[in-house]
């Protein structure tokens, strides 16, 4: 295969991740999420995983998370309830 | 002493096992026996191809409990395969005699072909990336889930019965409340056409286009992984994947799905596969037979008309 | 609380910093836990990178001859990127170890190198207990005393917080600050798998050798640069760009990165190849000025990335060395059993250089962080070769006057001086 | 009570890649407890923790798999079996079947033996049943409920078409289905404990066994990848419309529209 401009949801499948899905690590308050006019979390997100909704809510899906913490970083409303997944969850590199 | 033998507690399952057999009787040049429990169906598999039929007469409630009988029946007949319905009381049973005979046993086999006097089967491994193809020791034991064969026709075959009065001995075992389980019609394992909505929606209210082509098309929805997990859109029964359910309809539509490996692995034994997404390189499209890339905002309103 | 409860140390996070502490301890006969939240070590962390080999000779002289290594780096290249152009400048040096006893560096996997190094301070004696996440720290009369994690309690003399860039322990004990957009710089990076001939070929290196390329422009205009390391039989192609800027415009950091990816002098190195894994991390790009003030306290001490200890000299990158000189300097300071090993610490790392060097290079995120350095100097400087090399026929102008047009198309004399000025003082 | 759990160390097939020759490349495989054992240890550990029954753990494995023996012991069992060969590199149910069944004699039949349904990387789904069958005890399969009162256990089993209850009397065979629990995560204390408790390692040699009984039955003649047999036609021509029609005319040929 020739290297090709990808989508990040290609990319991601490439990665290895155990979800857990009964605990989300990284959860949105969506009331102050709502406040935010700026939402940096739209282009900082290396896996794109903040979308926004025609109703002008922050979509996310924690799933594909790389765990960088950027938009932990980044959320000037403080609206992020972010941990690291619980052990054995969430990405496994393989090359790192 | 030689010949295929077939068996499965199910009737159903030994008539989609004949057709296996008489390709392989064929190509082997051996004849078939069929182990059942029922005169009347005996008549019947020797219409569909059995050359032989052998009719253990016993009244024991456990399937599983025939298993040491059916061994100590082998034992004498040495066939040279031995063809059993892979339910999963089938799959227990295949175990439990291959145990006996100690011979081999490939269970979930997908094809199965002979020449000459070699038989080679095939089936997944690793979870569906793989193939394993395996040669066949002699006797050796092969289980074939349901529906991967059609059922045998009937024609003017001849064949004879032989009874055989048993006494299955249960062991230690009792078994207690029998519980059908009952499918619901929104079962999306067993539907016949399932349109499937993947992270492409941008919205809810996307899912009223899924569902007015699902209507249109009398088909389930089923859903990806995040669509259930992550949005909630859908309830997690409906979502088809690795992890998720296991779905073989004759036509599968994906809408907004972009096809990761997980995913594919829950639905590529579809009949048809139909793709609409945005993104050209969706790794969906590899997997589909149709595929259309466009906005599924367009193309779906589009297509549900067109199927008017 | 029983023996077995309590331990002489908990290390929290086994990357380079912790394994090279628990490494230490072990072998001194000191009970050392180090407590992994990812499913193996290794499985969390993401690196450009490279390895300065210097540190794993403060762990144990020889080391780095067994450690899981990529390739040796010999040639040294900065690119220079505008649209369609780029200029590197490629320096080679085949005898990088000639004045020391070990070779100057290699490039990394984390996944590999990690587990192989925590792989050894198993062997020294360490226990590692993985997949399992720290959620708390425990404190006693203001001294922390040990970690939570899940329902289980665990204590120690002392708690090393080696958990990361994002070191949420530190910030349970109060020493770390939350990092702002303009500290920290997010890293992309894909893995692309290249028969190794091919990449022998295309950076013309030689058998279990390697190139380490930085590169400058051609990041949306973000503040911020790219790499690119050789490894056995893939190369690691990234980004590090500054958060706060992106967050300036629309474009996802995703996108920038494709773009950047398939700029033609990219494409060219890695075109064939395919991509096995997407990666993303936190940089601590600001150098001494973000790290903690404090860096230990009763019961507790924060090493490698967690400390913020990286260095970005524009040239080069230093992070995985300077997290095992910590490690190793948190370690000594632990056996010398002495009242206060935070203060102790600290001596060693100004012993083993570390903090002299950080401090040496505290202006230069200035530098980086000029916005004109990211695009309109990579444009000049390509604009300036295009006329150098450029032939078509006609008079050429006069070589003074036609560099002097190019600058000044790219940038005010004031903005030149500005820019020298803040150079200077950073130096 | 005693129950012995059986488990098997394997790839991760999310790591396992396939070539472009369609080779099956595991260069980049981590290994693990395949997930379906991981369900059956679950299960005899709440067996421990609800009934005080004594669990062991059983695998038969190369010498990789003495990685495995820290997370199974984690997870509850209070000592490690270990069938410690290179056989184990290229064996069959058969095989396997054998040499479990011969560890389990050599240790001594338990109340109850416990397996996963099948494992993740082969998923010969015979193992357990075969081990019933060599012992000459029942075998319950596709467990998915199980109480333990006096000397027999009662399961729920779920095969298919109906759910069945079933009771065995001690000794039997216990085959779970992955939704009758949620394995653990082990945790930090589980782990240390883990590298506490005794693992005994048992040669082939000394189970008796003989060549016949240690020689797989099927040959394996490849392992390749899964290749989709798909019509991967795209519309690329006309309009929106002009595609919709085009695939609606190719459903039509199908009997699908």
């Amino acid at each position: 295969m020739t290297v090709k401009k990808q989508q990040t949801d290609e990319l991601l499948g490439l990665d290895k991740f155990a979800v857990d899905e009964d605990n989300p690590h990284v959860v949105i308050d969506k009331e102050k999420c709502i406040k935010c006019t700026e939402k940096p979390c739209l282009v900082v997100c290396p896996a794109k995983l903040y979308k926004l909704g025609q109703d002008g809510q922050i979509q996310f899906d924690y799933a594909g998370c790389l765990e960088c913490g950027t938009c932990r970083v980044m959320c000037s409303h403080k609206a992020l309830d972010w941990k690291y997944p619980q052990g054995t969850f969430g990405v496994s590199f393989r090359f790192g | 002493m030689a010949g295929i033998y077939i068996y499965s507690e199910e009737q159903p399952v030994t008539e989609q096992l004949l057709t296996a057999g008489k390709t392989l009787a064929n190509s082997l040049n051996e004849k078939i026996n069929v182990i059942d429990f029922s005169e009347q169906d005996s008549e019947s598999f020797i219409k569909k191809g059995a050359d032989h039929v052998l009719c253990l007469k016993s009244d024991h409630p456990w399937p599983e409990s025939y298993a040491q009988i059916i061994a100590d029946i082998l034992k004498e007949k040495d066939p040279t395969v031995v063809l059993i319905g892979g339910t999963l009381r089938g799959k227990t049973t295949a175990s439990i005699i291959a145990a006996k005979l100690q011979t081999g046993l490939v269970n979930n086999a997908f094809a199965i072909e002979g020449s000459g006097s070699v038989i080679e089967t095939k089936r997944i491994m690793y979870s569906g990336i793989a193939v394993c193809t395996e040669e066949l020791c002699h006797g050796s034991i092969v289980t074939i889930e349901p529906r991967t064969f059609d059922a045998a026709q009937d024609s003017d075959h001849q064949g004879d019965t032989e009874n055989i009065d048993i006494q299955p001995e249960a062991k230690t075992i009792t078994v207690g409340n029998v519980c059908p389980i009952v499918h619901q019609d929104n079962d999306i394992a067993t539907a016949e056409k399932l349109v499937c909505v993947g992270r492409g929606l941008s919205d809810q209210n996307d899912m009223k286009l899924a569902e007015e082509l699902a209507e249109k098309l009398h088909a389930q929805i089923c859903c990806t992984r995040s669509v259930a997990e992550d949005y909630h859109w859908l309830t997690t029964d409906k979502y088809v994947g690795l992890s998720g359910a296991k779905v073989k309809p004759n036509l599968y539509i994906s809408m907004g799905v972009s096809g990761q490996v997980q995913h594919v692995a829950g639905m590529r034994d579809s009949k048809v596969i139909v793709a609409v997404d945005t993104n050209e390189n969706a790794p969906i499209f590899a997997a589909a037979d149709y595929g259309i890339v466009g906005d599924l905002h367009e193309i779906i309103p589009l297509l549900t008309k067109e199927l008017g | 609380m029983s023996d077995e409860e309590k331990f002489d140390a908990i290390i929290i996070g086994a990357g380079p910093a912790g394994c090279a502490c628990a490494y230490i301890l072990a072998r001194e006969g000191k009970n050392v836990l180090v407590i992994e939240r990812g499913d193996c070590p290794g499985s969390k962390n993401v690196t450009g990178g490279r390895l300065y080999t210097y540190a794993l000779e403060l762990v144990e002289p020889g080391l780095y001859k067994d450690a899981a290594l990529e390739r040796q780096v010999v040639r040294e290249q900065i690119m220079m990127l505008s649209e369609k152009q780029g200029i590197t400048i490629d320096y080679y040096n085949e005898n990088l170890e000639e004045n020391t006893s070990i070779p100057q560096s290699f490039t990394v996997l984390r996944a590999k190198f990690d587990q192989w190094f925590a792989d050894k301070a198993e062997e020294q004696g360490a226990m590692i207990a993985s997949g399992i996440r720290v959620d708390d720290l425990l404190m006693e009369n203001d001294k922390i005393v040990g970690v939570k994690a899940g329902e289980d309690e665990m204590y120690a003399d002392i708690v090393i917080a080696a958990d990361g860039v994002n070191s949420l322990m530190g910030q349970k004990a109060g020493l770390k600050e939350e990092w702002n957009g303009h500290e920290v710089g997010v890293g992309i990076k894909e893995i692309i798998e290249l028969p190794q001939d091919v990449i022998n070929n295309r950076f013309a290196v030689g058998q279990g050798e390697g190139a380490a390329r930085m590169i400058l422009g051609q990041t949306g205009g973000i503040q911020g640069g790219g790499f690119i390391y050789t490894n056995k039989t893939s190369v690691s192609v990234g980004m590090v760009v500054s958060p706060a800027e992106l967050a300036k415009q629309d474009k996802s950091v995703a996108d920038i990165y494709q773009d950047f990816k398939m700029h033609p002098a990219i494409q060219k190195l890695i075109s064939d190849g395919t991509t096995a894994e997407y990666s993303a991390h936190l940089v601590p790009e600001n150098g001494w000025n973000s790290v903690p003030k404090k860096l230990y306290r009763d019961g507790f001490l924060m090493v490698g990335d967690a400390a913020g200890f990286c260095i970005n000299t524009g040239t080069i990158i230093r992070g995985i060395d300077l997290a095992i000189v910590s490690g190793v300097a948190a370690a000594k300071a632990i056996l010398k059993e002495s009242e206060q090993p935070g203060i102790q610490y600290m001596k060693n790392l100004e012993e083993l250089s570390l903090v002299p060097t950080m401090k040496l290079f505290a202006g230069w995120p200035q530098i980086t962080s000029i916005p004109r350095m990211v695009q309109k100097y990579p444009d000049m400087i390509n604009e300036t070769m295009d006329f150098m090399f450029k032939v078509d026929g006609k008079v050429p102008p006069k070589m003074t006057g036609a560099l002097k047009n190019i600058m000044k198309s790219h940038v005010s004399l004031f903005e030149l001086i500005s820019d020298g000025w803040r150079g200077f003082r950073a130096i | 009570m005693k129950i012995i759990v059986c488990y098997k160390w394997v790839p991760d097939e999310q790591d396992i890649k396939i070539a472009a020759d369609l080779k099956v490349d595991m260069s980049m495989a981590k290994w693990k407890i395949s997930e379906y054992d991981k369900n059956a240890i679950e299960e005899a550990a709440l067996q421990a923790e609800n009934n005080a029954a004594e669990v062991t753990c059983l695998t038969f494995g190369t010498s990789k798999a003495k990685q495995s023996l820290k997370d199974a012991l984690s997870r509850g069992p209070e000592k490690a079996y270990w069938v410690n060969d290179a056989k184990a590199e290229n064996t069959d149910g058969f095989v396997t079947a054998n040499i479990l069944a011969a560890a389990i004699k050599k240790v001594g039949i338990p109340d109850l033996i416990f397996f996963g349904e099948g494992s993740e990387d082969s998923y010969g789904q015979q193992v357990g049943p075969r081990v019933a069958a060599l012992l000459d005890i029942p075998a319950l399969t596709f467990v998915t409920k199980t109480a333990v009162k006096d000397d027999a256990i009662t399961t729920t089993r779920s095969i298919g078409n109906c759910t069945e209850d079933v009771t065995a009397s001690f000794p039997a065979v216990v085959c779970m289905l992955p939704e009758i629990n949620k394995p653990r995560i082990p945790s930090l204390k589980q782990v240390l404990k883990a590298s506490k408790k005794p693992v005994e390692e048992i040669k082939l040699a000394d189970l008796g066994l003989s060549d016949a009984e240690l020689t797989v039955k099927n040959k394996v003649k490849s392992i390749q990848g899964f290749v989709m047999n798909r019509k991967n036609k795209l519309y690329q021509d006309g309009s929106s419309a002009e595609k919709v029609k085009a695939l609606v005319s190719d459903l039509a040929k199908e009997g699908l529209a």
